[in-house]
């Protein structure tokens, strides 16, 4: 094989694999993939409120009623659960957010990443039970 | 399933289902002397290795103490001290000039380890540590001195992670999960060469020949003839026996060490890095042992006595346990930190599978098989001899494998790793100067046929005896009759248990008829081969009537230079399947070669 | 998580990168999140808790006084950016990581780009080109700073 | 001292065998269209391991069931495999450490193509390991060893330990996805060389890691860590290798 030169190889070849299967059980996966599948969600459910949003914020631009409207249907009870929901979701991503960033930049995050993420829902919780009876307040004024 | 593939690993035809190869230099086995040896002849001709295992799930990865070399690192050492003790180890059994090689060239082969990224333990001042092992003495014998160079208690690992890594590097071509189950034989101006190998896809179930002017067996050793075993499920002799039913001969093959500490019941190995660490060996009564058998080296003679020390133990009534049926190995003086920085592994075994935690309680222990010190001849060049000194060309074996006979009758802790090293490259580099000249030697048109018929008369074997019955039954017999101590009572014993699993084997069954990753046939055919291995040692040992290194016969409990300072060779010869071991096995003789030391009494 | 084939896992890609921008954007999530922690609560906390009332407070005349200020023009144009930039990249590690047939996961992406695009220009141009007290508007509705049309 | 052993191995055979069940994934290309559930019985001892049941079976019930397998110890890695819901080694995974009132699920692991029973194709899983030039590259010659420092070598000593089990990779829910990710053990390798002091071509690895499918599809689910048999701190390796991305050397 003298033509094969340090640290060079060629391009594997991998045979194309025969279809795989490999549904089965679900992984289980302990805080860390929780923790992932937590941040995923509550990032995807963000970003599809963003998205909303900025549109209705749009609507300061063509009038005030048009604004205004909105924002009333946003006052419904129902609209206060959502937001409720939101809230909780923002701080979850946003504690956790935190608790990656040290995973990725203290060098002792890693080893702590566990306790992190319980630290990570006791805050969650503290800062929840902080909002959320005025949340509740808020939406039973509505009724 | 290639490993690299490109244009060499592609089959150069397929005729009637048979994919053919053509490379210079075929290697069986990647382990460590496989792969060391693919690494010499990777650079200088086309090289393929075949292995039934990835290359990083072979036994060399546990191997765990270390690699002897004279560095005289940390303490004053040389090649001639080590040659000795090499010599002394193997009860006189050694072929001097090829222990004086091996301990010469053993400093170039821990230093090329190093050069190619091998990530030893370090001394304070930067160079490769090194640590006391078994037999391994200063000035001829004196005291014990400094020499096995470790990584912790993963050297073996390293080695072959480190060779595998420096084979990616060059690219060599790997065939993993192939099964070799022929030698090719062919002839040239009347003389026997090798002509390529013929393996089994385990992924797919067809059959490939690989033509290689030069063929290097390096299939590592058969433990698994043994119930309780340091070995590997996958140790089954499959290379030594396919040398031995080609009708060349087998060296030595009555001997086969019994490492001292391994886990009890189980068989897991725990290295003897501990005792070179300062572990002590203990019976019931918490005593110290082996000080009152080798008063200057204890704990740190060579495995041989040590294993017969401690069965005499227990059978004078000093084992532990509630049976009295095992010892005891202990480290708890030792701190933990030095504890988790030198043996991390072999303390985990003990938690994880004992459930004992060595920091404070001393772990079980009994021995365990362990290695084979017999196995196919070959000279210092590592070419394997079809008789005392004729030499086949082109044929070359290194490592567990093969018998050059660095380890006479015991080998010492770690020269081992030494051994694929050393030989593992020096047959990596005459195979390369042996193809420069040499042509392909013509394949026979059946070149597949034997395997072929060996694989249908398997898979369709419908017999009503199970594989697992008739392994069981061969390793218990042996575990029983085999051991440290044995007597022409028992190994006549187990070579009727043999004679009649050979008639059984006829009559097996396999169940899984696919063609793909058939591992059920593979077992049957390993233990064809485990079978016919166990034989040769039985047979072997039951003639060899003196006691020497590993082969200890109680009813001849002397060695006997006068008459059996000679290496056993054995042929097959006549009806392979008849009943009689005695109509199919000859055995002869082959002298030793001695140059320095001549032989003494063995005192530790 | 559980998804259930993969065609070629670590297939041999043969060409490789051109820049480097999965590191920035590794770089960006992190620092975009630490500045989002202190811009949207800071939002959160003045829309939702701060004012007596909640949501209930929030509408044209509360914003519009809000954004008649500087400090709270730039502290929402800065969130704007920086969280819908953050949001759909994340968006983008996901459709890259489930969505294997390669046309719709460029169709997804292109999809995903222009919205923010479009988004961001909508809402900078929002902020910037507000007016607090547009003609025609009821009183009661706007800003009490508005002067009486 | 030897208070402690009194009941241990030998006292063994005493003990009371007990029925576990198993659930094998069964999956044969020839025959089976979709992998299915088979269960088994089989009697065995509180510290027999998995791997002892699936051999028992293998041996003594169905010869067909097939896995891979070698040392029986935990340091080849054949036999990575999902038992009850998580990759581990059979010949690492005790039965008494399992709930064996209920039975034991086991399953080839995820992410590679599945070739029967519990054996995948492990080619592509190679395939990246061999990318990140795992091995030293160091261009002087010296006549002795490189000298390294104790510090030194400890720096990369996790790492070293890796026995490419893939039971990792496997448990990467970033792998699962696409299977394009190089994956922790490959990175694991990586770490190996680019922290260690003889090397000289870390730039190099850190280049090729610095790519859409390197270090940066890492998303910090530690299943690899908690997977390791081998104990290593793959998530802080990796954290490792990024932060050396960053800095442009180790
Ligand atoms: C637990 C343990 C600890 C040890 N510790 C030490 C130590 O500290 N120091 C020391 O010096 N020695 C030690 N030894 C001994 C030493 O490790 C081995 O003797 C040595 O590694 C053998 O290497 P090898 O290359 O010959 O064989 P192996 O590493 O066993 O490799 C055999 C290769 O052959 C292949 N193969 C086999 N049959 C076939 C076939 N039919 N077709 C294709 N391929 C095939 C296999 O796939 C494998 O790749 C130890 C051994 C054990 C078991
Ligand atoms: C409040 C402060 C926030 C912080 C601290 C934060 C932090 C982070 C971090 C660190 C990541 C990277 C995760 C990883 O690489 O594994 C991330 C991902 C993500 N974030 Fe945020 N974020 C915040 C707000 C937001 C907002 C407002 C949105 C929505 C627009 C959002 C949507 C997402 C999405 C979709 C992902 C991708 C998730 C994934 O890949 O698994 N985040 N966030
Ligand atoms: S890092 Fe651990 S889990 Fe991954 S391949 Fe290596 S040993 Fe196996
Ligand atoms: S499981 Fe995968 S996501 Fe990262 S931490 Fe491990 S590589
Ligand atoms: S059989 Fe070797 S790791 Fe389990």
């Amino acid at each position: 094989m003298a033509e094969q030169t340090t640290g060079v190889l060629p391009a594997p070849n991998v045979p194309r694999p025969r279809p795989s299967r490999f549904q089965g059980t679900l992984y289980r996966g302990r805080e860390g993939m929780w923790s992932w599948v937590l941040h995923r969600i509550t990032g995807v459910a963000i970003y599809f409120f963003l998205l909303v949003h900025i549109l209705d914020s749009a609507l300061l631009r063509v009038s005030p009623r048009a604004y205004n409207a909105v924002i009333d249907t946003y006052k419904q009870p129902i609209m206060g659960i959502g937001e409720a929901a939101l809230v909780a979701a923002i701080m979850f991503h946003a504690l956790n957010g935190i608790r990656i960033i040290l995973i990725d930049f203290w060098g002792g995050g890693p080893k702590r990443q566990r306790l992190m993420f319980w630290l990570v829902l006791v805050v969650w919780v503290i800062l929840m039970a902080g909002f959320l009876p005025r949340q509740i307040g808020v939406i039973l004024s509505e009724f | 399933m290639s490993d690299i593939p490109d244009s060499s690993t592609v089959p150069t035809k397929t005729v009637d289902g048979v994919h053919y190869h053509q490379h210079d230099v075929v290697i069986v086995g990647a382990g460590g002397a496989g792969m060391r040896a693919a690494i010499q002849a990777g650079p200088g001709a086309s090289t393929a290795v075949i292995s039934k295992l990835y290359p990083t799930r072979s036994h060399t990865g546990a191997a765990q103490g270390g690699m002897a070399a004279a560095l005289a690192n940390v303490e004053e050492d040389n090649w001639e001290w080590h040659t000795f003790d090499t010599v002394k180890g193997g009860d006189y059994l050694v072929d001097q000039d090829a222990a004086e090689i091996l301990a010469k060239e053993a400093i170039t082969a821990v230093l090329e380890l190093e050069n190619m990224g091998l990530p030893f333990n370090r001394t304070p001042e930067g160079k490769i540590d090194q640590r006391r092992f078994g037999g391994h003495t200063a000035e001829h014998g004196k005291n014990p001195v400094r020499r096995a160079c470790y990584a912790a208690d993963r050297t073996g690992h390293m080695i072959l992670q480190t060779l595998y890594q420096n084979c990616v590097k060059l690219g060599i071509n790997f065939f993993n999960e192939f099964y070799v189950l022929d030698l090719i034989m062919g002839e040239v101006d009347g003389q026997k060469r090798p002509a390529g190998v013929v393996a089994y896809e385990l992924a797919t179930g067809e059959l490939h020949v690989f033509q290689g002017k030069a063929v290097i067996f390096a299939t590592g050793g058969f433990g698994k003839i043994y119930k309780t075993t340091s070995n590997a499920h996958t140790l089954t002799g499959d290379g030594v026996g396919i040398i031995w039913r080609k009708g060349l001969p087998l060296e030595d093959m009555e001997f086969f060490q019994f490492h001292p500490t391994g886990l009890a019941g189980l068989g897991i190995l725990l290295s003897e890095a501990a005792r070179g660490e300062g572990a002590i060996l203990r019976n019931s009564e918490g005593e110290r042992f082996m000080e009152r058998y080798a008063p200057t080296i204890k704990d740190l003679a060579p495995r041989d006595i040590v294993a017969r020390c401690m069965r005499t133990e227990i059978r004078e009534g000093r084992g532990a346990g509630p049976n009295k049926d095992y010892l005891y190995l202990d480290i708890t003086h030792l701190s933990p930190e030095v504890i988790d920085a030198k043996l991390p592994d072999i303390t985990e075994f003990a938690r994880t599978y004992l459930g004992v935690e060595p920091y404070t309680e001393p772990v079980p222990v009994l021995p365990t098989a362990h290695y084979a010190m017999g196995g196919i001849p070959t000279n210092v060049k590592a070419e394997v001899l079809q008789d005392n000194d004729t030499v086949v060309p082109g044929l070359y074996a290194a490592g567990e494998c093969a018998c050059v006979s660095v380890h006479g009758s015991n080998r010492l802790g770690t020269n081992s790793l030494l051994d694929i090293n050393v030989f593992g490259k020096r047959a990596g580099d005459n195979a390369v100067a042996y193809v420069q000249t040499a042509d392909f030697v013509p394949l026979p048109d059946d070149a597949a046929e034997f395997v072929q018929g060996l694989i249908h008369q398997v898979s369709t074997a419908t017999g009503t005896e199970r594989i697992s019955t008739l392994r069981r039954e061969l390793q218990e017999s042996m575990d029983t009759n085999a051991q440290v101590f044995r007597t022409a009572e028992t190994l006549n014993q187990v070579t009727e248990v043999i004679g009649d699993l050979r008639e059984r084997y006829k009559n097996i069954s396999v169940q899984d008829k696919g063609k793909r990753f058939n591992t059920d046939l593979l077992e049957a055919i390993e233990l064809g081969f485990l079978l016919d291995l166990a034989e040769v040692v039985i047979y072997s040992a039951l003639s060899r009537e003196e006691s020497r290194g590993g082969h200890f016969r109680e009813d001849f409990p002397k060695r006997d230079d006068e008459k059996w300072l000679v290496h056993t060779m054995a042929y097959l010869t006549g009806d392979a399947h008849s009943a009689d071991a005695g109509d199919h096995i000859k055995l002869s003789t082959k002298p030793v070669v001695i140059t320095n030391y001549q032989p003494m009494e063995r005192k530790y | 998580m559980t998804t259930e084939t993969v065609e070629a896992p670590r297939s041999a890609r043969v060409s490789r990168r051109s820049t480097n921008w999965e590191k920035w954007a590794w770089l960006y999530m992190r620092g975009s999140g630490v500045l989002l922690i202190v811009l949207i609560f800071g939002h959160l906390f003045t829309n939702l808790i701060a004012d007596e009332g909640g949501v209930k407070a929030v509408d044209f005349a509360f914003v519009a006084g809000k954004w008649a200020s500087p400090f709270w023009q730039i502290w929402d144009t800065l969130m704007l950016w920086l969280a819908l930039i953050h949001g759909s990249n994340g968006m983008r590690t996901i459709v890259n990581d489930y969505v294997s047939n390669s046309t719709l996961r460029r169709i997804m992406l292109v999809a995903l780009l222009a919205s923010s695009i479009v988004l961001i220009v909508l809402g900078t141009l929002v902020i910037y080109t507000f007016d607090p007290c547009p003609s025609g508007a009821l009183q009661s509705q706007l800003p009490s700073f508005c002067p009486a049309q | 001292m030897s208070t402690v052993l009194e009941e241990r191995p030998a006292a063994a055979d005493a003990i009371q065998k007990f029925t576990a069940t198993l659930m094998i994934r069964r999956f044969d290309p020839d025959v089976d269209t979709e992998p299915r559930w088979q269960e088994f019985s089989v009697e065995m001892l509180p510290t027999d391991r998995v791997l002892d049941a699936l051999h028992q079976i293998k041996w003594e019930q169905d010869g067909s069931l097939t896995f891979r397998r070698s040392c029986a110890h935990g340091v080849c890695g054949s036999d990575a495999m999902r038992i009850n819901g998580r990759n581990r080694l059979a010949c690492k995974t005790l039965m008494k450490d399992l709930d064996i009132e209920k039975p034991v699920y086991v399953e080839a692991i995820k992410g590679l193509p599945l070739e029967k029973d519990l054996v995948v194709n492990m080619e592509p899983f190679f395939a990246s390991f061999r990318e990140v030039q795992p091995f030293l590259q160091a261009s002087s010659k010296p006549d002795k060893e490189r000298l390294q420092s104790v510090e030194q070598r400890a720096r990369f000593d996790d790492t070293t330990k890796c026995i490419l089990c893939a039971a990792c990779t496997s448990s990467c829910p970033v792998f699962w996805t696409d299977g394009q990710y190089f994956g922790p053990a490959a990175i694991v390798n990586a770490h190996r060389f680019i922290f260690d002091s003889r090397d000289e071509a870390s730039e190099v690895r850190l280049d090729i890691l610095n790519d859409k499918e390197g270090v940066w599809r890492c998303r910090t689910t530690f299943n690899c860590t908690e997977a390791c048999p081998r104990g290593i701190q793959v998530t802080q390796a990796i954290a490792e290798v990024k932060a050396a991305v960053l800095r442009g050397r180790p």
